[in-house]
This record gives C-alpha cells, sequence and structure tokens, in this order.
C-alpha cells in the first residue's frame, strides 16, 4: 500500500507550499493563506469533535423518558456547550476560514490574501477565543443555551457564562477580519481578464458572506459585551429589575444570530455551485441569478431577526413585518436550488463523491429550508416555537446543508490542498452512511416537535420515547458517518493517489496550478480569457469527445 | 512575504497597495459603526422608557469639560488632516535648535497632544463621577452630591439639583436604578470611545516614529492616510456622544 | 497616481464650520423645542460628521467603490435601529415595560 | 369536528384546528417543492449520467422566463402562507372582549395561577370548556413560556412586561402544559396540567374550593405555605427538602436503607417526629410541627400532600429527586 505508484504522468510537483519550509516556526508564523486554512483545518476540527461527543452524550441521555445519563444541570451545559462549539468555533469558521482562506486567492489568481498578517493574526484571535470558552467549558460549563437569553445568563445562572462571554466576544473579531480581508481581497486582487461576472460562484458566495460577517458580527460582539460588563458589574442594561429590558438582548442578540445562518449557508451553497457543474460537466444554469441571489440572501437576511421572537410578546406589526420579509428570503434560496437542478439537465453526470454530497446537500437543506417556512408563519409558530420541531429544522440546514456542504468540499478540493486522492469507494460508504444517519437522527424530531416535546428539556413525557430512541439511534449511526471520512482522508495525505493538476477535471483557475499549489500560488500571474464553468472552449481540459451531437443550445444570454 | 522597498510581495504596484489598505480601513469603520450602533440601540431604547432619569443624569455632567473635549478633538482632527496633507506634499520647515523637520511629524505630534488631552480631561470627569457616587454598582447613589455637598459646591447650583431631584423622583420612583442605567451607558459609552482613542493614540506613536525616519513621502503615505481616517472616525463618534450624553434636557 | 490633494484651506474652513455646528449644538440645548430638542441635536450632529466624512476623510474625492462602502454602513445602522424600533413604537401599553409584576405580592404567602 | 393530523397532539382548543389545517396547507406546499425536486434530480441523475469519461454536457446557460417563473410562483404560495398564518396570529393576538381571566406567574421552575375568585393553583391550571379564557403573564425572575401543545398556544413570560395569551378550550380533559423558554436547571421540570371542566363542574371546582377552611386540600395549601413548609419542599425537588410531588403511595427509600411505603400514617409522622425516619441523601433538619398543628391542619396538609400527584415526575438526578419509586 505504501508505494502507491503515481497515476501516469502525475508526479507530485517538485516544491509546493506544504514542503517548502519546515518546523513548527514555519507553520506558526506563516502569513500563507494556504497554510493558515490547514491551521484553521485543524482547530475546527477538534471543536467539531467537542460538539460531536456533547451531542452524542445528549442522544444518549434522551434514550429513556427520565434521562439515561446526566443530571439536568449537567444536561443543561451539554447542550449549550454544544451548541456554542458547534456554532461559534465550528461551523461559522468552517467553509470560510478552511476552504475560503484556501482557494479565495487560488481561484481569483492572486498571490495571497490582501491582507496576510491579519490573516495569520485571525487565526491566532480564534485561537484566544476559543481557549476561553473551553475554559469555560473546563471550569464548571456554561448552562445558558447558546442564545444566552438575559436575565438567565447575565443574572441567574451559576455557570462559568463569563469566560464563554469572553471568548465568544473575542472570538467575533476573527470573523470580523476574515469577513474584511476577503472583501478587499476580492475588490483589489483579482487576476487580470477575471472580472466580476467571471468569478467563480465560490467566490460570490464568499462575497456575501463576508458582508454578513463584516456588519453582523460587530453587533453580538458589543450585545455579548453589555450582557458580560451586567454579569460582572450589575449594570442592568438587560435586567428588569434594575429597568433593563430582557427583549433588547433578543433584538440585538438576532440582529446578528438570524444573518448568522447565512454565514453558515452561503459558503455552502457556494461549495455546491463549485461542485455541480463540475461533475455535470456543463455551464451552471442561471450563474448571474445565482451570484445575484447570494448578496440577495445576504442582505434580505438581514431584516428578519425578530422572527425569533413572535412569542415574547413583540408587537403584532413587528411581527407581520418580519414574517412577511422571512418570506422574501426564501425566494433567492429557492432560486439557487432550481438552478441547481436545472444544470443537471442534459449534463454529463458523474456519481464522484462530491457530487453524492451535492445532492444529498440539496435534498436536506430543500428540508430544512422548507420547514423554515413553517416556522415563519406566524400562526403556526405559535405552536412550534422552542419544540423540537426548531431543533430538527436547524439541523437540516446546518448538519444537513452546511456540514455536507463543507465535507463535500473538502472531498472536492483535497486533491488540490493534498495533492493526492482520497479511497472513492470508501468515500461514497461514508457519504450514503451520513445521509441515512442523518435523517434518522433528525426527522423524528419534526414529529416530536409537532407532537409538542419542548426543545432543552433534560427529562420528557413518555409518550415520547419512541421518536426519541429513533434519534438516538440515527445519531450512532451519523457518528460512524463522521467518523469514516476523518480516518481515510488522515490515511490519504500519507498513501493517497497521487491527484495531478485538475483530476476531475474542473474549470477553476485553482486547478491550473499544481497540487499542491507551490506558496506563491502561480509561477505566473495568470490572465483569464475564459467565461466560468466553460467545457466547450477549455481544450486544456482535455475532453475531446465533447458534447454529445446536439446543436449547442444556449438560452437566452 | 518578500517586501521591495515598501511594497508587499503580493501586490503587484504602490497604487494596488493603496487602494487596498484604504478600502481595508473603511470596511474596518464599517465594523465599528456597528459596533458603537448596538451601543447606540441600547441607548434609544433606554433613553425612551426613561426620559426623565436621562435628563436628570445628564445633567449632572460638567458642560465646560465636554463642550472644551469637542473643541479639542475636532482640533485634533483639523491637525491629523493637516498631517495628511503634509505628508502628501512632503513639506519641510525650519525649527529653531530642532533644524529642519517634516510638517507631517508636527502635525502628528500636535494630534497626539490633543488626543492626550482629551483623554485627560476624561479622566478628570471620571474622578468626578466617582466622588458623587455616580459609578454604577453598589454604591450608586443620584442624591448623593446634592446631600454631601462639599465646600467648593456652589449651594445655589446643590439648591437646584435637589429641587430637580425631587421633581425626578416624584416623577419615577425608581429613578435611582434608571439613572444608573444613565451612567452605564455614559461610561460603556465614553469608555468604549477612550479605548478608540488610546489605540489611536498608540498608531499616532507609531506615526511618529516612522515621520521621523522619513518614511512618508508623496509617493508613500498610506499609513498616516489610513490611520488618518481612524482618527476622524472616533471624532465622528464623539460628535454624536457629546448631544446625546450631554445636552438632554439642558433647558429645564 | 489619482491622488487628490485638499488644500489646507479647505480644512480650515471646514474646521470653523464644526466649530459653529457645536456652538449650534450647545446653544439649541438650552432652547425649549419640546420633541426636537433631540431630532435637532442629531440633525447638527449628522451633518458635522458628514462633514467630517467628506472633507477630512476625503470620501468626497474617494472612489465610488468607497462611498459605496460608507452608504453600507448608514443603511446598515439604520436597519438596526428602525426595524427594533418598529418593534417597541408598535405595542401596546399593556405589552410594554413595567416595574417588576406588580401582581406577584399576591403570590407570596 | 375536524380531522386530526397524524402526528398531532389532541385538539382542545378553538385554535388547534386553524393550526392543524395551517400545517396541512403549508405541507402539502412544501412536499410538492421536495418530491418535484427530488424526482427530477433523480431522473436527471440516472438519464444524464457520464457515458464515456471525456463526455461534456450540452452547454444551456439559463433561461430568463424560467428565472422568472420560480421567483414568482413560489412568491405567491409563500405570500399565502404568511396571509394565512398572518391571520390566524392576529387572532391569537388579539383577546375578544368578556374573557375569563386567570393571572399566571413564573418562577424558577414552577407555576402559580390564580382564578379570578382568588384561588390559587401550583403547577395546575382549572378552566372551563367553551369560555373565552384570557392569561395574564409575568415573571419574578427570568424569561419563561406557557405552551399547552393541545390548545397550539404558547406564550413567553417575560420580567418586567406583562404578556397575555388567550384560548377557548373545547374539550374537556387533562392536558399537559409545559415551559418552552430555557430557564435553568429545571426547565423540564416546569410544567403540570391543564384541565379543561364543562362549565358547570368548572362552577362547582370553584366555589368548592373558594371555601376555602371547607376544601381540606385548599386549606392543606395555605398551611404549607403558612408554615414555611414550601420554603424546603420546593416542589421541583430544587429544595433542602424532598419534593413531596407525587410522594403519597410511593417506596420511600430511607437513611439507613429500609424501604418504607408512604402512606397517611409515614406523612403524619414526618410532620411530628420528622427526625423518626430520615430520608436517604437528606440531612434531618426538618424541625419538629408536634404542638403546633391541630388535627385538623395536619388532615389538611396529608390531604394536600396526597393531592400533590399529578405534577411531572422529576428526573434521577443526584440532589433532585426523591428517593422515591413507583410501584
Ligand atoms: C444555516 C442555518 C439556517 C438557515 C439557512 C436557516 C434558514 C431559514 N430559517 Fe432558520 N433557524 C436556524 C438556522 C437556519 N435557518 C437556527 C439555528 C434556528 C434556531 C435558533 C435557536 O433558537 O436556537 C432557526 C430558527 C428559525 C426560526 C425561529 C423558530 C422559532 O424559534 O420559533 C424561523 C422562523 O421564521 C426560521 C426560519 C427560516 C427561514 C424562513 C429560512 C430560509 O432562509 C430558508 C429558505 C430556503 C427554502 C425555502 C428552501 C428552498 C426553496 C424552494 C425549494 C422553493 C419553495 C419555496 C417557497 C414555496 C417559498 N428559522
Ligand atoms: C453546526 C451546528 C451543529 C451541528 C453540526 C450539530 C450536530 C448534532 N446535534 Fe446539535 N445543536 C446545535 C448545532 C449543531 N448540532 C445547536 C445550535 C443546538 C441548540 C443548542 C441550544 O439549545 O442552546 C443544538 C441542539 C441539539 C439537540 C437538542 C438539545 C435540546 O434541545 O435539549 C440535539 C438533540 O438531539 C442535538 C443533536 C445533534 C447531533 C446528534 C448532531 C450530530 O450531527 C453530531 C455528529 C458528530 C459527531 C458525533 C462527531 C464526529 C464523529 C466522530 C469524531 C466519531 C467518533 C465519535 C463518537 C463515536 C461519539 N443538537
Ligand atoms: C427546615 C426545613 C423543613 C421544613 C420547614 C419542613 N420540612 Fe419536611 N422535611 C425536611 C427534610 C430535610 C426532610 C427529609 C429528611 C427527613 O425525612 O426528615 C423532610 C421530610 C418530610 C416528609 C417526608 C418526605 C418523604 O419524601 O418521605 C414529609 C411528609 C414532610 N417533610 C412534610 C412537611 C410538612 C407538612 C411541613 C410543614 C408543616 C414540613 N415538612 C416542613 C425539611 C423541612
Ligand atoms: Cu421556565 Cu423553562
Ligand atoms: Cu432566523
Amino acid at each position: 500500500m505504501s508505494t502507491t505508484p503515481p497515476l501516469p504522468g502525475h508526479q507530485m510537483p517538485h516544491e509546493d507550499y506544504l514542503n517548502a519550509t519546515y518546523g513548527i516556526r514555519s507553520w506558526l508564523l506563516t502569513t500563507d493563506h494556504k497554510r493558515i486554512a490547514l491551521l484553521y483545518l485543524g482547530s475546527v476540527t477538534v471543536f467539531f469533535f467537542i460538539g460531536g461527543l456533547l451531542a452524542t452524550m445528549i442522544r444518549i441521555h434522551l434514550l429513556t423518558p427520565t434521562g439515561y445519563l446526566v443530571t439536568p444541570e449537567t444536561y443543561n451545559k451539554l447542550f449549550t456547550m454544544h451548541g456554542v462549539a458547534m456554532i461559534f468555533f465550528f461551523l461559522i469558521p468552517s467553509i470560510p476560514a478552511v476552504l475560503g482562506n484556501f482557494l479565495i486567492p487560488l481561484m481569483i489568481g492572486a498571490k495571497d490574501l490582501a491582507f496576510p498578517k491579519i490573516n495569520l493574526l485571525s487565526w491566532y484571535i480564534y485561537l484566544v477565543g476559543g481557549s476561553f470558552v473551553l475554559y469555560s467549558f473546563a471550569t464548571g460549563g456554561l448552562d445558558t443555551g447558546w442564545t444566552f437569553y438575559t436575565p438567565l445568563s447575565s443574572i441567574y445562572s451559576n455557570s462559568a457564562v463569563t469566560p464563554a462571554v469572553i471568548g465568544i466576544f473575542i472570538n467575533g473579531f476573527s470573523s470580523i477580519l476574515t469577513g474584511l480581508n476577503f472583501i478587499v481581497t476580492i475588490h483589489t486582487m483579482r487576476a487580470p481578464g477575471m472580472t466580476w461576472f467571471r468569478l467563480p460562484l465560490f467566490v460570490w458566495a464568499h462575497y456575501a458572506t463576508s458582508l454578513v460577517m463584516i456588519l453582523g458580527t460587530p453587533v453580538i460582539a458589543i450585545t455579548l459585551l453589555l450582557a458580560g460588563l451586567e454579569r460582572m458589574f450589575h449594570l442592568g442594561f438587560f435586567n428588569p429589575a434594575l429597568g433593563g429590558d430582557p427583549i433588547l438582548f433578543q433584538h440585538l442578540f438576532w440582529f446578528y444570530s438570524h444573518p448568522a445562518v447565512y454565514i453558515m449557508i452561503l459558503p455552502a451553497m457556494g461549495v455546491i455551485s463549485e461542485i455541480i457543474p463540475t461533475f455535470a460537466r456543463k455551464p451552471i444554469f442561471g450563474y448571474s441569478f445565482i451570484a445575484g441571489s447570494s448578496i440577495a440572501i445576504a442582505v434580505i437576511g438581514f431584516l428578519v431577526w425578530a422572527h425569533h421572537m413572535f412569542v415574547t410578546g413583540e408587537s403584532v406589526y413587528a411581527a407581520l413585518t418580519f414574517s412577511f420579509l422571512s418570506y422574501l428570503v426564501a425566494i433567492p434560496s429557492a432560486v439557487k436550488v432550481f438552478n441547481w437542478t436545472s444544470t443537471l439537465y442534459k449534463g454529463s453526470i458523474s456519481w464522484d463523491t462530491p457530487m453524492i454530497y451535492a445532492f444529498g446537500f440539496i435534498g436536506l437543506f430543500l428540508i430544512g429550508g422548507l420547514t423554515g417556512l413553517f416556522l415563519a408563519c406566524l400562526g403556526l409558530d405559535i405552536h412550534i416555537h422552542d419544540t423540537y420541531f426548531v431543533v430538527a429544522h436547524f439541523h437540516y440546514i446546518m448538519v444537513g446543508g452546511a456540514v455536507m456542504g463543507y465535507v463535500g468540499g473538502l472531498h472536492f478540493w483535497w486533491p488540490k490542498i493534498t495533492g493526492r486522492l482520497y479511497p472513492e469507494a470508501l468515500a461514497r460508504i461514508a457519504a450514503v452512511t451520513l445521509f441515512v444517519g442523518f435523517n434518522l437522527t433528525f426527522f423524528p424530531q419534526f414529529i416530536l416537535g409537532y407532537l409538542g416535546m419542548p426543545r432543552r428539556y433534560h427529562t420528557y413525557p413518555p409518550e415520547f420515547q419512541v421518536l426519541n430512541v429513533l434519534s438516538t439511534a440515527g445519531a450512532s449511526i451519523l457518528a460512524l458517518g463522521y467518523l469514516l471520512p476523518m480516518l481515510y482522508l488522515t490515511w490519504s495525505m500519507r498513501y493517497g493517489k497521487v491527484a495531478g493538476q485538475n483530476p476531475w477535471p474542473a474549470t477553476g483557475l485553482e486547478w491550473k496550478t499544481d497540487s499542491p499549489p507551490p506558496t506563491e500560488n502561480f509561477d505566473v500571474t495568470p490572465e483569464v480569457t475564459w467565461e466560468p464553468y466553460d467545457f466547450q472552449n477549455r481544450p486544456d481540459l482535455g475532453l475531446t469527445a465533447g458534447a454529445p451531437s446536439l446543436a449547442p443550445a444556449h438560452g437566452d444570454d | 512575504m518578500h517586501r521591495t522597498g515598501e511594497l508587499y510581495g503580493h501586490f503587484e504596484t504602490l497604487e494596488q497597495q493603496k487602494e487596498t489598505a484604504t478600502l481595508g480601513m473603511w470596511v474596518f469603520l464599517v465594523t465599528e459603526v456597528l459596533f458603537f450602533g448596538g451601543l447606540f440601540m441600547t441607548y434609544t431604547i433606554n433613553r425612551h422608557a426613561f426620559s426623565t432619569a436621562f435628563g436628570v443624569g445628564s445633567n449632572t455632567l460638567d458642560l465646560t469639560l465636554g463642550g472644551g473635549n469637542t473643541v479639542v478633538l475636532i482640533l485634533s482632527s483639523l491637525t491629523m488632516a493637516m498631517a495628511v496633507w503634509s505628508a502628501q506634499v512632503g513639506k519641510v520647515g525650519w525649527f529653531g535648535i530642532f533644524g529642519k523637520v517634516r510638517w507631517v511629524s508636527i502635525f502628528l505630534i500636535a494630534t497626539l497632544v490633543l488626543g492626550t488631552v482629551f483623554l485627560g480631561v476624561k479622566v478628570v470627569e471620571y474622578k468626578q463621577k466617582f466622588d458623587h457616587h455616580l459609578v454604577p454598582g453598589r454604591g450608586f447613589d443620584i442624591r448623593y452630591r446634592s446631600e454631601h455637598p462639599t465646600a467648593s459646591d456652589n449651594p445655589k447650583e446643590i439648591a437646584a439639583e435637589k429641587e430637580e431631584l425631587e421633581k425626578a423622583f416624584a416623577k419615577d420612583p425608581d429613578i435611582n436604578a434608571h439613572a444608573q442605567l444613565y451612567f452605564s451607558l455614559y461610561f460603556g459609552m465614553t469608555g468604549l470611545h477612550a479605548l478608540h482613542m488610546i489605540v489611536g493614540a498608540g498608531l499616532l506613536l507609531w506615526l511618529i516614529k516612522g515621520s521621523f525616519a522619513g518614511r512618508f513621502t508623496p509617493q508613500y503615505n498610506t499609513p498616516v492616510e489610513v490611520v488618518g481616517l481612524y482618527w476622524h472616525f472616533v471624532d465622528i463618534v464623539w460628535i454624536y456622544l457629546f448631544p446625546l450624553l450631554y445636552l438632554i434636557d439642558r433647558h429645564q | 497616481m489619482s491622488e487628490h490633494i485638499v488644500s489646507p484651506k479647505v480644512y480650515i474652513v471646514i474646521f470653523l464650520a464644526l466649530m459653529v455646528g457645536t456652538t449650534a449644538t450647545v446653544w439649541a440645548a438650552y432652547q425649549n423645542f419640546g420633541q426636537f430638542n433631540i431630532v435637532i441635536a442629531l440633525a447638527i450632529a449628522t451633518f458635522k460628521a458628514t462633514l467630517v466624512v467628506l472633507y477630512f476623510m476625503h470620501a468626497r474625492y474617494s472612489p465610488k467603490r468607497t462611498q459605496l462602502v460608507i452608504v453600507c454602513s448608514v443603511f446598515w445602522l439604520a436597519i438596526m435601529l428602525a426595524m427594533t424600533l418598529t418593534d417597541y413604537d408598535t405595542r401596546t401599553p399593556r405589552d410594554s415595560r413595567l416595574a417588576p409584576p406588580a401582581i406577584s405580592h399576591l403570590f407570596r404567602a | 369536528m375536524q380531522s386530526q393530523l397524524p402526528f398531532s397532539p389532541d385538539q382542545a382548543s378553538n385554535f388547534a384546528p386553524h393550526v392543524d389545517d395551517l400545517m396541512l396547507f403549508i405541507t402539502l406546499i412544501c412536499l410538492f417543492f421536495a418530491v418535484a425536486v427530488t424526482i427530477a434530480i433523480i431522473i436527471f441523475f440516472f438519464k444524464y449520467h457520464r457515458k464515456s469519461p471525456d463526455e461534456v454536457g450540452v452547454p444551456i446557460h439559463g433561461d430568463s422566463r424560467l428565472e422568472a417563473a420560480w421567483m414568482i410562483v413560489p412568491l405567491i404560495l409563500a405570500m399565502g402562507m404568511f396571509g394565512w398564518g398572518a391571520v390566524v396570529y392576529v387572532d391569537y393576538r388579539h383577546a375578544p372582549a368578556d374573557t375569563l381571566d386567570v393571572y399566571v406567574i413564573g418562577k424558577q421552575w414552577m407555576w402559580k395561577a390564580q382564578q379570578p375568585n382568588g384561588i390559587k393553583e401550583i403547577n395546575e391550571l382549572h378552566v372551563p370548556a367553551g369560555r373565552d379564557v384570557r392569561l395574564i403573564l409575568a415573571s419574578e425572575d427570568v424569561i419563561h413560556d406557557f405552551f399547552v401543545p393541545a390548545f397550539r398556544v404558547k406564550m413567553d413570560v417575560v420580567p418586567g412586561h406583562y404578556n397575555t395569551m388567550w384560548f377557548r378550550p373545547t374539550k374537556p380533559g387533562r392536558y399537559h402544559f409545559f415551559c418552552s423558554q430555557y430557564c435553568g436547571t429545571n426547565h423540564a421540570l416546569m410544567g403540570g396540567w391543564v384541565t379543561v371542566m364543562e362549565p358547570a363542574d368548572y362552577a362547582a371546582w370553584l366555589s368548592g374550593s373558594s371555601g376555602a377552611e371547607a376544601n381540606p386540600v385548599v386549606a392543606g395549601e395555605k398551611l404549607f405555605a403558612e408554615k414555611a413548609c414550601v420554603t424546603c419542599h420546593v416542589s421541583n425537588g430544587t429544595g433542602r427538602a424532598p419534593s413531596l410531588n407525587g410522594v403519597y403511595g410511593a417506596n420511600v427509600l430511607l437513611a439507613d436503607g429500609s424501604i418504607v411505603v408512604a402512606d397517611e400514617a409515614y406523612i403524619r409522622e414526618s410532620i411530628l417526629q420528622p427526625n423518626a425516619k430520615i430520608v436517604a441523601h437528606y440531612q434531618p433538619l426538618m424541625p419538629t410541627f408536634q404542638g403546633q398543628l391541630t388535627e385538623e391542619q395536619i388532615l389538611a396538609l396529608t390531604a394536600y400532600i396526597k393531592s400533590l400527584q399529578s405534577q411531572p415526575v422529576p428526573a434521577t438526578g443526584a440532589g433532585i429527586a426523591p428517593t422515591t419509586e413507583k410501584r
């Protein structure tokens, strides 16, 4: 096994970003966006592991109605820490800071991001924030729910809220700096010929994501700062006993945290928009609509936050406004789904692993997104707010959507990142396992929710047990599904087949340099002369057969 | 990254580099707007709900110090703008015993001095609030000053304050808690602003060092320009803070 | 390089305008305009801020892109303030904020 | 009555059928899109499967009419969902005139209700069928949420605000209510039962219990508060003493390892000679009430403790649950 012969014609490049320099220092002080991406890959995986472990404990605990494993305090800490680790320290940084960091400069033909040192700084800030949060987890944990609602978090909770809040506050700046770097890079660092409408959709998606990062994150930072100060010094911004208003906290919190869900899903949509044309070997359907819908989601996404507050006693007029706008934000998402599906029409579709993840993504995001419409419906939200229906909704989008997109993207670009291919058969098995396990875990939760099981319950009436057991069974399959890629991807770094520049082949600029790329990305600054996702006029891809004998049927553009 | 002169290796031209840096700073300022925005939101909601308490709190602030500080800060913005200009045109002047000095250094030093004056005045104001038990926390007492006047206090002023407080208590029995909210916001907002000034002062020091080393020329003055943007932004925040904090219900 | 150099004269004029603005706010604060005191104060502050942005920060001479960035920041701030206020300003009185529940003493046995 | 969805709780209020219909409507629309997209993907997946390794797909770049169609059609449907949802919601947020007003207070981690005639209940709520009931909600500490799945209604209970919610119970019976806003350690235990009664029964219940002393349970409840039993015996088991919910008739594990059945005699002994039998995991803290209570009062207390059967069963966390086991 250890002496896999390289594919004919493919050889690992002589010098690349991985072996250009050696030693711990050369990694910890690197300003190379590709190395920083790998640093992030390592650290977000740690948090995913922690979050996943906590999730597993949640599911085991819920096997029986009275709770199987832990005390109520501990259970509350489990889901809080699960939410905090997964959202702030895994999913928000995952695709942008790992894949985005690695790929954006490559995709636009730049040598690096605009501010390489700031890029490194943002990783360190992430680490500092993460350490605070881990410190909080280790010293008493955190039991406020990931939403930190006041006055529970600012007055009543006895757990280690302060370090956690400080940690998330600090981590916010990491996110801000990443977003800032991306925006500036995309504006000023594009290679000659790389016009806005030649940008890969992945870059468009990250542009939109970055908008949300820079416009939303500062608000959560200040909000948590205020809540933290209130906790430490009894200031009373959100404490009704002193005249403050707990609802104000929710407004400020969701002003960020709703748009933040688009920080999580937009990059995944970007990944899917790359995978689908590559494996269908045709231009993506409605490029400008997909690009535009990313921006539309980012902008409209800022107008809907109070749909998390329909039953807080929010004014009826405000509720109507926010519900209406929540339905508007579904339209650009619909545009994406329909365009992806149409791209498959008359394609030349392969069943490679990334494509399986892409299909999984569409299916699960569809269910997750559509159930968002249930929640956005005022009359229905009265019933399903804060039940397991909500839990199922967001896991469908975040795990079924965003995490699937992330794992799919990792597979897609793995050859570029490491220069080697993963074992295809194993990867397909893992993808299918994940899909099955996922649905078994979270579908029953929709039913639980409609039946009225509230979320964040360490114990529940016995009539809910059957569905909970199903869900726990699914979760164990899911855990296995995640274990597999972790193992074989690590394995393939050393022993995988050598990939060559462009194994799929795909059309993006990142595939026109070595795998792994050299430190400066391109030996000569490339010049872009082709349209995105164009397989027809790209002899360099080596696809000689061409399209099946059909007149090239252009749409109306 | 390899550097050639002032050009970082991953840029093609100085112009691209400058554009990038300025855009970067502008985008950063956007995040700052929203960062302060959260505080302004909190301010708005609470002022709306407790206008009496906010008036009472605001009237305890010293308008001379606050107004004076406003002038100082705007003046520092002017000197900062002039620093950018002198860097752009590369102006040099004779300063007696110091000999030939670049004007950019002079203006940067002036800005730094003004900034320091501002912070100094802020310290004086904070000290007053401490003395008057107006710092949020257990000892907070909006009546403290009127009940414990010192020799230096003007008796007429104290009497007026007492009367105002009586009226306010009649309107809102929880005025102490609500005034504390005002002071939480006062310290939160001015404190965050002061923090930005301190960071700005650090950046100015760095610039001053660079300017004496002759780093800033008509060809390359991006750092001065970018720090200038930041400094002006901090000025703008104060332009809003001043009326919002110092000028509530002054006419009563 | 197409750098626009603003002359010191402009800077000084702007500075003077800012001083006038400062005086005006203080003056206005001592007049009783009722509800409009706050409006006037904010209008003057916004005027001053605009001057700083346009001239001291050279926004007037900056590329469109920079101007767009500025507009965005103001726009998003406005979203946050305005839409939160839609909730607060349209609540029915009973739902509005009160001191801690006045009925809870009923239950303190 | 309306047909019920297969996966829905009892329909016991005026809102329940509306919400279920709404659910059905949205489910059908969403099912349509989900099925349509899934089928399209599956068909394309197999039909256009790559035949030779270097084959390329047909370059189709897009179609504005299609784009318009799939923006407009979902938009219209979405407006349908919004509109219908809005109607139900506006109805829910505007209580009709002449409601029966019940005060409900949430505090960590129990609910207290007060009927219009002053009767107080803990973790219980009695309401008459067919009458518009309005709950006026207040919180003493953090945010809670009063949620009755069978009624399809919930409303947050926010400190510093009064929120109200209303419903018209339609079917007599006992229905779970929950706290559905996370409020700290025993959030999951902060629930109870709503009892919907025929109006006549409700009237009888009201007058029966308003005769305060006449009803031993009510009298006992009052005593339980007056003699400060509540300060230690917190209903959710977080106090210094075991929760008394469901203790009657249960097996109690004692500190010496033996087990006794908690019958009237045991309860009486526990009150008068608390140190005779110490419950496992608890300290002998309880003062004796010998000589401080009349027999009638002891009976009343016992009756009250017996009535505490319908509370949620506490979990098995250490220090939380009474070490009682139901047979
Ligand atoms: C990545 C994360 C993510 C994403 C993308 C979304 C997307 C959406 N979410 Fe979700 N949501 C969460 C994560 C996410 N959400 C989380 C974490 C919570 C809980 C927070 C907490 O309380 O802890 C939550 C909670 C939540 C609530 C509050 C529920 C409650 O507490 O009562 C609501 C209410 O409106 C909502 C709505 C929506 C809507 C309308 C969308 C839309 O953007 C979805 C749009 C997509 C589609 C609609 C599918 C594609 C469209 C078609 C195929 C066409 C057909 C469409 C029509 C007919 C219109 N979400
Ligand atoms: C990115 C976000 C994210 C992700 C990926 C997940 C992943 C999972 N979540 Fe989580 N979840 C949240 C975000 C997320 N969740 C949030 C925000 C909340 C709300 C918190 C709150 O209420 O405050 C929540 C709440 C939540 C609840 C509700 C708790 C409650 O309300 O009482 C449940 C219950 O089932 C749950 C389950 C799971 C499961 C089974 C997974 C699985 O997908 C996890 C699978 C992953 C692994 C298991 C790790 C990787 C696997 C290995 C390394 C293999 C080896 C490991 C083992 C063999 C154990 N989550
Ligand atoms: C100072 C705290 C305190 C007060 C006040 C108090 N108790 Fe107790 N009670 C305890 C403790 C501790 C125990 C468990 C140890 C034991 O069995 O003595 C207990 C046990 C009991 C038991 C047995 C419970 C079981 O699970 O078997 C009953 C019944 C009881 N108390 C009733 C009452 C009544 C009725 C009152 C008021 C008249 C009261 N208690 C007041 C502390 C208190
Ligand atoms: Cu009270 Cu949850
Ligand atoms: Cu949302």
